[in-house]
């Protein structure tokens, strides 16, 4: 076992986690071939026939709303060699074709056409396109489980993880979003796990993002996660599972603080979310604001964003986002999310390139970790600690409550990956 | 896309354009804020889609989308010296070439230019590695009082549609 | 290689010369293959040696040797949508820099034009890795009908011995 | 043993065997390092003195004829420290000095000269220039085997093997042919054995190279290898020890169809023949024209071209080629073959580039292979099945034979590199 | 740097001195030593420094720092042919670009000049690998018996303060 | 073990120990993890505040005086969650805080601030700095030793190491050195233990350097390690531990030929050192000139250079050097060291290069040595029995002492790596 408890404890974890490629390699078999991983969303293939193309893990996939409105995720392989059969980011069409022999596939991968049928000797329905063992949705997100071990996906997000998706989508006045002005993917040379754990963390607005703060003050992450430590009322919450959040509910001072625009402009659409809930859900729903919080171990519901986490090598990750967008509500709010995503994340934006460079940072420093931990074992961990004395745990729950700045959303991180690493129950 | 040949211009205009295309470059390259945003005008556009310049910016993401305002808070931002994806800044230097003039009014003073641009960035903040960054890029360019000025930039990476590292300096 | 630093032309014609080049060159980025195709002469000699330019093509394998009817088959095999080395078409730019007139016969209206290349291509139909091509460019231009033409392409890769990826597009 | 049956079958491979670098690593080892090896062409060296630079799988080293006319396969490696001795690919010379401590070797490789001579106490004798324990040569072909163990050259070609060479030089009045008008590299980032594939796969025709046949139709590939399946007369043929061919033969329309030019334009060539071998024989060369083949492992032996598959890395191979020239016909019939081989192979070509980036598909997307095995043993597989229903084994040749767009080339390669990655008999 | 756009120069003159700067280009992408050589005044001064040129560089190490008897060792070395670090002479390609006349002073015939520099050697003597330099060229050129000279040639490369790999061309 | 006594003997070594990856590993591990390493001189941190960031092995690291003029090596990596603290080559400062999360800690490597302290609990005296368990100086050189099991510097030096160091700083005035003048990092592919070699091997200067004696003839090595082997009476010596030096006393013709400028030009200097030494010592001092020596494993004195051998993976290496400064010699005089320097290291010099390329072929050609001696162990290996019948071991010093020429030096090398690498006394 790589990852053992050698390398990791409740208040640290070690370095060389981050930077180990034969971590990594454990990592692509344990988190992301035998537990549930976001995939996308099925409003990225609205209609039969759209596809766009993913990975899960490293496995390249296809995300597909096949010609009975069925929505599939796939191997990005012909079965026959090899070959891949999609190599644009989208698409639409009624079939696929491979390019080395012309073998077709419909869009439930089965095979249909075997050009020179007089040699195929076999059964069309052995030769399906490979696929996910388990696939589900919670709300239009889909969910794959390639091994077909990780339990059902209820299980899998738990009340807590579906309250998360909940929130978010309820903020729609129809129920549904939409992912749908395209993503933008962003490069870290730095590991997933930094990622994961950045896009979750309070404690680091005041110094990553110190010229975010001078140069926009007026943002509400003022309230939320600035000024004194005492004074801030926001949480930070692990929900079991490797789900957590930091819930700024506590510190918002006005309903729909979060909204980041004048109430004038935000009016169509207060006004049509009272019009789909009545005035008191969508009073509670506009004060709530939505979820900042990682479903373990790849989605990132980072407010108006969806981030997904993608693995590429031990020092490389894409960071890909899009805005989400809500049904039912005029085109001019909606444009304005986009402008919002895109100060908010991707490479030119004004917020992740600093985490971006820290993580990288971070990368750098931890590059010999492995070799310092084989000469001192002293050598090279990394502190999971803070707040750790004054967490809450609610029983009935299961969850974990603290200072918004507080490291329990690290901690919940890793006490999953431990369980997922080391094969516990 | 553009079907025809550059436009004519007089000499001294077409000098003039690609000396202020140089100018301007040596001021990103050098990362000297405050008189590269000088350059712009009031009501500049600056974009760089993810993917063609085929699509109206409102209407979807881009990598970068600024107006005048946003324009304005990333060069504050920049400037406040905690931008830590450019603290310290990249070391830069920008080719700029196969300058054309798509389209002049010289009445107007208002040109349409293109030009391809092959921008080396040590991110040495980051990573330590050599970047490069390669695209299309498009100026429109207004006479204002005598001066010319940014009215618009485009820059169409070959890569947009692809994962970018960090872009944190004035492209 | 030439001894000498370049011919002496008017400066119109230089300029002429200059945006013809940016112009064939946007056309090749663009993957314009028609266009491009017209800018070429009946006699048209293309050629990327697999080496110095010093050996009798007819005589040695290059990378690329087409007269005017093999080219032409190689831009009908690449409109034909099915050419996958170049499905979907690689995202390029090209940097034409360095341009020299190395000779101009201008009564015969004939130039040779000197000028380096570097050209990055996106194969994102393939690896999607950001490939670069460097080399030297020569160029012999004719007049026909008062429009300069193609009568002789050379491009002289600096790999041009070493083992190349995919060459499919129009260099 | 890392290329156990647990990735092969005889119906399927499984799609890690193509991306695992440690496969790669044994197969350097196992395929090139223990059993013949195509080097060069004894053409390429033709005088006293010439030499040329290869690698043998990995191993660099130098084909040399030397000062005694004899021709010999020498690591490309200083005797001494190991620097390289020659970085240009040819060159000419009556001995090679190291140009770290100026040590100079003799072109058989001898230990000659040590400068300073006061301090060597060694035997020169022991410390000539590594080399291949075995040499040996067939119709000019140079093969190594650098282990030792592999038998015979003869025994690796076996009957089959030096009929189809036979069947190339033969198509020269002198019987000799000549690799001397340079070769083209092709990089190309996929693994070697999908390339020892696709060279010999014509099922691939109609799909891959849609854009050669529909641009320039007129090509003999169209009776050779498309049309109707029933209607294509022409074989795949499995000759045993790894070596295959696609017999387009049966399918030639007329003599000399595989020559592709005008026969006002061949016809010095044929007459030349007919005036070497006499006119039956000349007449049924003509008619069979040169093989279209892999000997087993790296040669590829492509009708009037000659590639060598170079594995660089378990995601990257070099496909050498060059054209075959005929001695004892004219320049100006050689020159049309030149042509022939610019507009067939190497990356500005009209064909190889469509392979090539097939392969690259395939590479990527079994990039995840290896995980995904881990995962589910059912997944990342590639089918090798078609024909084998069909294919008709002759036990007097050991031959196996079938439908030219039969697996029976790929299930040939695959036997072979079976036996010798398991070491079996 | 300069904050200034560039100087104004007659279009004759601007055009001779690139021409004079693609020249050079060429000879030094050649490896055609004693022409390029020729360029040089006696008392050039050639400098790679170890960083941005913000300081003497008497005082501190620089990666090349020749006076023209240095210079002229440099160039009989890579003569003898037995410098194993350019033999073969690199394969190299350079893009001169942005040319700029920083500053002009036509009664001495001086002029400074600033270039962006991107150069492409194939190292096929050590590595085999397509290496990239980029950097700012700041040409100081003065006008003797008529023709152009080198008088000073800075070249700050963006990895100046980063390990470098051989750099025995003339660069 | 992974270098063991089958890749090594007393005449040679295994060629796969410069290639193989796993190799480079274990040396991270066991010569620069548990063993003496140089890591700066304190003329780089004259004043209290300054720092310089350097690599132990692969390990990040700052060299800095501390607030109290204590020398120190940290690790360049925050205590908390491990991000870079300084990213700068060089710097100066009172502290330094964490961009992350805004922790400080002293230049003496304490933790002394944490933002928003109430969640933090644990004791600020548990997370500082990582740094070598043992750090010591001798002559202004400082050493580090990462594990703490590597005895004392004293006993790490020997009698032999001290004695070269003091050959160097004796030659000025003040008996310091300044190492101020900046360095210049040459890139080389090629392994770290080539450049540990060559730098000091007297025997390829003939070759390697030919065109820097041929363009610049004049310059002392004529005499010290060119001309007839016999009439040579320069010393090869292995001084034990690792160390081991080229001797050019016995040859230099006049006093201060090492300067390599006339007597005028270093009269300023000469006349500083016979009133700071007294006339005697100082033509002694004068007579013998600077070694030409490496201090085990990464330090090389290199007369009036110094130079850092960094190793980056087992096929690449930084080169760092810089020019010795002497104090109490005027600037003048110290500016012409520094034009020497630049004439003789770095990428543009007339020398290094030439040794560059010269590594870099080696590397390329035992690029499959790994493979080769899987397949036959005859193959790939590197000779280093010059001289080894007329070297001369005298038991008193347990010195080696040899032709210039010879490979004393090599073998010096090998012999503590050999130790190093298998965990001998
Ligand atoms: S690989 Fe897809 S049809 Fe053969
Ligand atoms: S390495 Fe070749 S002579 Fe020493
Ligand atoms: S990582 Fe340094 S303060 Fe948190
Ligand atoms: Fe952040
Ligand atoms: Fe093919
Ligand atoms: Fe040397």
């Amino acid at each position: 076992m790589i990852a053992d408890d050698s390398r990791m404890g409740p208040e640290r974890v070690h370095g060389s986690l981050y930077v180990d490629p034969a971590v990594f390699t454990e990592e692509m078999c344990r988190v992301f071939g035998r537990g549930w991983v976001f995939v996308g969303h099925d409003s990225e293939v609205p209609e039969r026939g759209d596809w766009v193309t993913r990975r899960l893990g490293r496995e390249p996939v296809i995300l597909v709303r096949d010609l009975d409105g069925e929505v599939r995720v796939l191997a990005n392989r012909c079965a026959h060699r090899g070959t891949t059969l999609c190599w644009a980011s989208r698409g639409h069409g009624r079939s696929w074709q491979c390019t080395y022999h012309g073998w077709t596939f419909s869009l439930a991968g089965e095979l249909k056409g075997v050009p020179y049928p007089g040699g195929f000797h076999r059964l069309k329905s052995d030769l399906g396109l490979d696929r996910p063992a388990q696939l589900a949705r919670y709300r239009g997100f889909v969910f794959a489980d390639l091994g077909g071990g990780a339990g059902t996906l209820e299980e899998h997000l738990g009340p807590g993880g579906r309250e998360l998706i909940d929130r978010l989508c309820d903020l729609s006045p129809t129920g549904q979003i939409r992912l749908d002005r395209g993503w933008i993917g962003h490069r870290i040379d730095a590991n997933w796990k930094m990622l994961a754990e950045s896009d979750n963390d309070a404690y680091h607005l005041g110094w990553v993002h110190a010229s975010m703060v001078a140069s926009a003050p007026d943002t509400y992450y003022e309230d939320a996660v600035l000024g004194a430590e005492e004074a801030n009322p926001s949480l930070a919450v692990d929900h079991g599972g490797g789900h957590f959040e930091l819930d700024f509910r506590p510190s918002y001072k006005a309903d729909g603080a979060w909204l980041g625009m004048s109430s004038e402009k935000a009016e169509p659409y207060v006004r049509a979310l009272a019009r789909a809930r009545g005035a008191e859900r969508a009073g509670s729903l506009l004060r709530a604001g939505p979820p900042h919080a990682l479903i373990f171990p790849n989605l990132f519901l980072g407010e108006m964003n969806i981030a997904i986490i993608e693995p590429v090598t031990s020092s490389r990750t894409i960071h890909h986002h899009t805005a989400v967008m809500l049904e039912g509500v005029d085109e001019t709010f909606n444009r304005r999310l986009l402008r919002q995503s895109e100060a908010a994340l991707g490479p030119a934006s004004f917020i992740v390139p600093d985490d971006a460079v820290t993580a990288e940072r971070m990368q750098r420093a931890l590059a010999a970790s492995p070799t310092v931990r084989d000469v001192r074992n002293d050598l090279g961990w990394m502190d999971l600690s803070r707040g750790l004395e004054r967490e809450k745990a609610d029983p009935a729950s299961g969850r974990r409550v603290g200072h918004v700045t507080d490291e329990i959303t690290n901690r919940a991180f890793w006490r999953q990956y431990r369980r997922v690493m080391q094969g516990r129950p | 896309m553009n079907a025809e040949p550059a436009a004519r211009v007089p000499e001294a205009v077409r000098h003039e354009i690609e000396s202020f295309l140089f100018y301007e470059a040596r001021l990103a390259d050098e990362s000297r804020y405050a008189e590269w945003e000088a350059l712009v005008t009031d009501d500049v556009h600056y974009w760089v889609p993810a993917g063609p310049a085929d699509y109206d910016p409102a209407s979807r993401l881009s990598h970068l989308n600024d107006n005048r305002a946003r324009l304005a808070t990333r060069i504050r931002q920049l400037k406040t010296g905690k931008r830590h994806a450019q603290s310290p800044p990249s070391l830069m230097r920008r080719v700029v070439s196969n300058v054309e003039i798509l389209s002049a009014d010289e009445r107007d003073g208002q040109y349409v230019i293109g030009s391809n641009l092959v921008l080396y960035e040590l991110a040495h903040q980051a990573t330590g590695e050599l970047r490069v960054w390669v695209g299309r890029v498009t100026h429109r360019l207004r006479r204002i009082d005598g001066a010319l000025r940014i009215a618009a930039k485009t820059v169409e990476l070959v890569n947009a549609a692809e994962p970018l590292p960090n872009l944190a300096f004035l492209i």
